[in-house]
């Protein structure tokens, strides 16, 4: 992909672009949601399509969680591929009965006779003051409960490439995507959220963490957002002589253990950082793998860095403070290396 | 073809015979789960021993409302069920031996054993149930979503009890079905109880069928839990769905004889109330009916008695003889690859 | 006492003057706040910049929803308010000093930074507001429960938009009401859209008062924005509710004069919509009116003009010269000890 | 409590009558909840309540979710002392909102000027074959939100003890019952689901782990089933001559971290065991505190067990499979002895 001209996209138009591409190549693959249509997606994720695939596969929806996701169950359990978005995942309350009970289970209930080939996409993660109820990541509350691939791609390529795995599955798919990734023009503008992104339909596994940069001195593991926190934090260790490898987790469920316990048996550290609550939080479930698997290879204490026990709070002053950044991994991790 | 008369227009007799099959079916079937369910938690209940294990709700009294309008539908039509679905399952022609091996556990039931008689899948017929009240209403406005979208003239119908009426998932389900006119119907059992709690302390209303109103839809009420009123108002509904005309609320009064489910101690009701209830089974009477009306003779009728029976007990012993699953087969079925 | 005469029964003119008052300082405060809004957001948007980041959904056009019913309540009833809630804690009595300051994050504010403007509240005169649709309702419904608990003759006014009418919570909390006969209101403001997805392609009947049919309960409907209308159907609900009497549905057909949002480039709507609604004014409507029927002389507005022009601007300045929170105040407040 | 003479309780019998103390003690407290009027609760915690008290303290609530959680967060709002009850914890889903969104932030939101003294109970557990959506314990969904206090009681004692304590904490508090330590006639019935009980009115804190049995070999970590699950390897370990310690966490949030810690400082191993799901569960939790905080004390790798991530299967060989159960514990611990 490096050597390809070099068509650079956002992340939303990313999305919407695999949406299309599968739009186009099957007829089942439809969309529906809350300001999907004519808005295009709150943040951007359907943009362009209900043009191009007209109201009949592009549907905008009541404010009906519980009766419009249930519905794509619904329609998915009949053969359809609905792709549906649930508008901020801190509404998931209204409707986390269909998606838990009934999305996530009834392939397993059904001892694997029922088929729900379906993504549910919502957008994650605060930084704009958008306060305690539009502001969450919830990755653990979504990764904590079996039967469904979950999923919280970082940067365009990603976007396009999981989003287009994600519809071709035959399960059950949530798809986060950070609204400050989206590169939407009424929100901070993040270089990371513009990048080359091929033309050409193109897959990228749902179950595979990626290493974002390779370092010897400690393993950095973060997800979004934090991903790039962690990579300028990363580039400030590197000409303090510390050589971090940064590891981008990419899929929330199933977990690629390999790929974390492999760079911890190289580094010998461990740092974990994560948007989402601390306590029963991604953080954690990666250091019970390092504790579990790599024990013997870890020569100081893990360390994790998250939203501290409280809701997010709106001022931004408060927000800044409890929400991870380059500068807190920067010297948390400097503090770790000194263990 | 011959025709059985009411007061109102015809019902053939065929369907009556169908109607009354189903319902001795689903009826001869619960009276065996009675008997299986209670092997191994004599004489101290606990649920979780015998057979077939956990919750059991029968819908034994309650066969009227899945009869009346399953005869009007093809396996390309859906049904969800709610967590008392053995009529629906039965009237929709749920493979019987499948369904039966599933409560019982068993590696050749529907779900392999995973799902448990809350949770039956049978796609090659459209049915599903879930032990979440209102849950499966907005499951079947996907289906008929589906219907729509591909050009099908096919239907989905959701049953739920009156207690789910007031349940969020109704409200929004019915408001989506609408405002897309889409084929729903959704077809209320009210008897009378949600658990322990009556209908008139949870229900604003006095029937459901009002709440069509809050819709823009048709609503119809059927009463005293007649299979026949309740063919002639499901006709209407279903075929309203067919042509595009929209859904339907139905509710049809009904009478529930066991308890909430198996073990339930009954204190809320009147230790009278189900007797005089059994007074008006409907299974007895629709026989009474065809054989006054010589819509059938007895001969006929105990051929289909047989039949039942027959079928049934062979699900049983099909559920019997199987094996339970590998435990391993656990972790199995999460993803399919 | 003088009155004010319409072709429907009287209303004093003091009430008349304080829905005059309220209606202008609720849009004299968001007319500043359009433009605080902007600050630090030029000459690019974005959202997290400025003196008030965030979302800010401003409710100028929609003012007579809020005071035609609040000119009833007094302070020990309850009104839950939406993400939209302006009009209504400025009706209700909220500080408006400290509501400013909420807005701005800062340490005087309603929730010390914390809550922002989706989440303000203020016990001294029972208001709240939240960002997710429909969940104010229920809390009406408790508050009228506790209420009804106490002995008390207080009252609760949910107030939503048109589009929470079709989320479950609007139906569980209506039944519940109703069975339970509680003193509780629900308002609800049409102003056509929910963010871009018009009423119609979203509500299966033509006015959310039908739907009271749904749960045996009052609906009343107001036309036109009106806010002596909304006084006249308010004072009516809230006699029933104060007499025992249960619940009510208002809907109100109202006008949003702004985007969704600030920021909402409105693709949705027609550019000519706007420019006819605000034709419409009901603050310059009433303003007309009492001056016309001599209600109130040029020379009193001015005077309660000036006065609202006074608070809003001391609140603002309020806000900015009040500090922001420490950071590590982030962790208080979780739990109160 | 041990001197004094013997009252046996089964649990639903020392929750219902925690709850008829505080009753008696303050007017604001009401119950409401789905058949805990005339049936007592299906699980038997409001047994008596409504002969007691009558319809208007003990109120059967329409299938609404929803709506009577909801309400109850507006009644606690205005001061009064509402214990609700979620029949199941698998239902959750059709009311997290109101439980999520508001119950756990408005106190936060409102800067502490808005306080929500509410008990929301529910029945969690497995083990009795109500498959997939009738046998979750769904800690770790509830403990990783912030904003609610959650605790899980294992014995007749703490159930009294510790409803009392929510009932008179200002905060709002999640109280888990375990449907089959409430010593029911129908369900198996387990010697520990009765005990001894005062009749007078007592507190056991809400934020504290308790040990069960002291050691010095290992640390074993459980709550609700799996501490009596604990227990019981524990006195088989004991005659291979392997002393364990037994903590009852009791609480989900906040976790008692110095119990655990001075633990494993003691024994240096940790053994973790949870009937929820594995992934971001508990047993992810404790592993990365102890990981964190307790590095330099652990001798060998943490081992967890919990239910795979698998939804709870109904057929009674499989959901043995996954339910933890005393033989693993004992068997796993010994593997770890041997780390
Ligand atoms: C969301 C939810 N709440 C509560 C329950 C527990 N529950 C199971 S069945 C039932 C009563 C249902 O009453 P109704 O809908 O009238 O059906 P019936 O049992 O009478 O057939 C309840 C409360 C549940 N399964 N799901
Ligand atoms: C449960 C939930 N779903 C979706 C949203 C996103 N959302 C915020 S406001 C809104 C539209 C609300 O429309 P309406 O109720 O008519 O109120 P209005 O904005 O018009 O005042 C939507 C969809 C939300 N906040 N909560
Ligand atoms: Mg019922
Ligand atoms: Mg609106």
């Amino acid at each position: 992909m490096e050597t390809a001209k070099k068509r650079i996209l956002t992340g939303n138009k990313a999305m919407a672009e695999a949406i299309a591409l599968e739009m186009e190549r099957d007829p089942k693959v439809f969309v529906l949601g809350e300001d999907i249509g004519n808005y295009g997606g709150i943040f951007g994720s359907t943009q362009g399509l209900m043009e191009k695939f007209g109201k009949e596969r592009v549907l905008d929806t009541p404010i009906s969680e519980t009766a419009f996701i249930g519905a794509a169950i619904g329609a998915a359990a009949e053969g359809m591929r609905p792709v549906v978005e649930l508008m901020f995942v801190d509404f998931f309350g209204v409707c986390m009965d269909q998606i838990y009970n009934h999305m996530a289970k009834i392939q397993y209930m059904s001892g694997g006779n029922v088929k729900l080939p379906m993504v549910l996409m919502t957008a994650v993660g605060g930084g704009y003051n958008d306060a305690a109820q539009h502001s969450q990541t919830l990755y653990a509350t979504f990764g904590h409960m079996p039967g469904l691939k979950v999923v919280a791609p970082s940067n365009p390529y990603d976007l396009k490439g999981m989003m287009i795995s994600a519809i071709q599955d035959d399960n059950p798919v949530v798809f986060m995507f950070h609204k400050s990734l989206q590169g939407l023009g009424w929100m901070e503008q993040l270089d990371v959220s513009a990048a080359h992104v091929p033309e050409e339909s193109y897959t990228v596994p749902l179950n595979k963490a990626k290493v974002m940069r390779e370092g010897t001195d400690v393993t950095i593991v973060g997800i979004q957002m934090t991903v790039h926190q962690a990579m300028e934090a990363a580039e400030r260790l590197a000409a303090d002589g510390i050589d971090a490898e940064v590891i981008d987790l990419r899929s929330i469920a199933p977990i690629d253990k390999e790929t974390i316990i492999d760079s911890v048996k190289k580094t010998h550290r461990l740092f974990i950082v994560d948007e989402d609550y601390k306590s029963y939080g991604m953080t954690a479930e990666i250091a019970a793998i390092a504790a579990e698997e790599a024990f013997y290879d870890l020569e100081a204490p893990i360390r994790r860095l998250a939203n501290p026990d409280v809701p997010i709070p709106y001022s931004r002053p408060l927000e800044q403070f409890v929400l991870p950044n380059a500068d807190k991994i920067y010297e948390q991790v400097k503090n770790l290396m000194n263990e | 073809m011959t025709t059985f008369e009411e007061k109102q227009p015809a019902v053939s007799v065929e369907k009556l015979k169908w109607m009354y099959e189903m319902m001795a079916k689903s009826r001869y079937f619960e009276d065996q789960m009675v008997e299986v369910y209670t092997e191994g938690k004599a004489p101290v209940f606990n649920i979780g021993a015998g057979p077939v294990p956990g919750e059991m709700h029968l819908s034994t009294g309650q066969e009227p409302a899945a009869v009346g309008i399953c005869v009007h539908l093809t396996k390309d039509d859906t049904v969800t069920a709610p967590h008392r679905p053995h009529h629906h399952a039965i009237a929709k022609g749920v493979d019987l031996k499948k369904m039966t091996a599933e409560m019982f556990g068993k590696e050749t039931g529907l779900g392999k054993g995973k799902g448990g008689h809350m949770h039956l899948f049978d796609p090659a017929v459209k049915f599903s149930c879930g032990g979440i009240v209102a849950a499966g209403i907005p499951h079947a406005v996907g289906a008929a979503m589906a219907a729509k979208m591909q050009g099908k003239d096919w239907v989905a119908v959701a049953f739920i009890g009156e207690g789910a009426a007031n349940a969020g998932a109704f409200h929004e389900s019915l408001n989506l079905a609408a405002v897309w006119n889409l084929p729903l119907i959704l077809v209320i059992e009210d008897n009378s109880y949600g658990i322990s709690v009556a209908k008139k302390a949870a229900t604003a209303v006095e029937t459901n069928d009002l709440r069509a109103a809050a819709y823009g839809i048709a609503g119809a009420h059927v009463k005293g839990n007649d299979p026949i009123a309740m063919y002639k108002v499901s006709e209407e509904a279903v075929a309203r769905a067919r042509n595009g005309q929209g859904p339907t609320i139905i509710e049809i009064e009904t009478y529930r004889f066991l308890g909430h489910f198996q073990g339930d101690p009954e204190l809320y009701r009147d230790k009278a109330e189900v007797p005089g209830l059994r007074e008006q089974d409907p299974i007895l009477k629709l026989r009474n009916s065809l054989v006054e009306a010589k819509g059938a003779t007895e001969k006929e009728l105990q051929k289909i008695e047989k039949r039942v029976k027959q079928e049934v007990d062979e699900a049983y012993q099909f559920a019997r003889d199987s094996n339970y699953p590998a435990p391993e087969a656990a972790l199995d079925d999460v993803f399919s690859s």
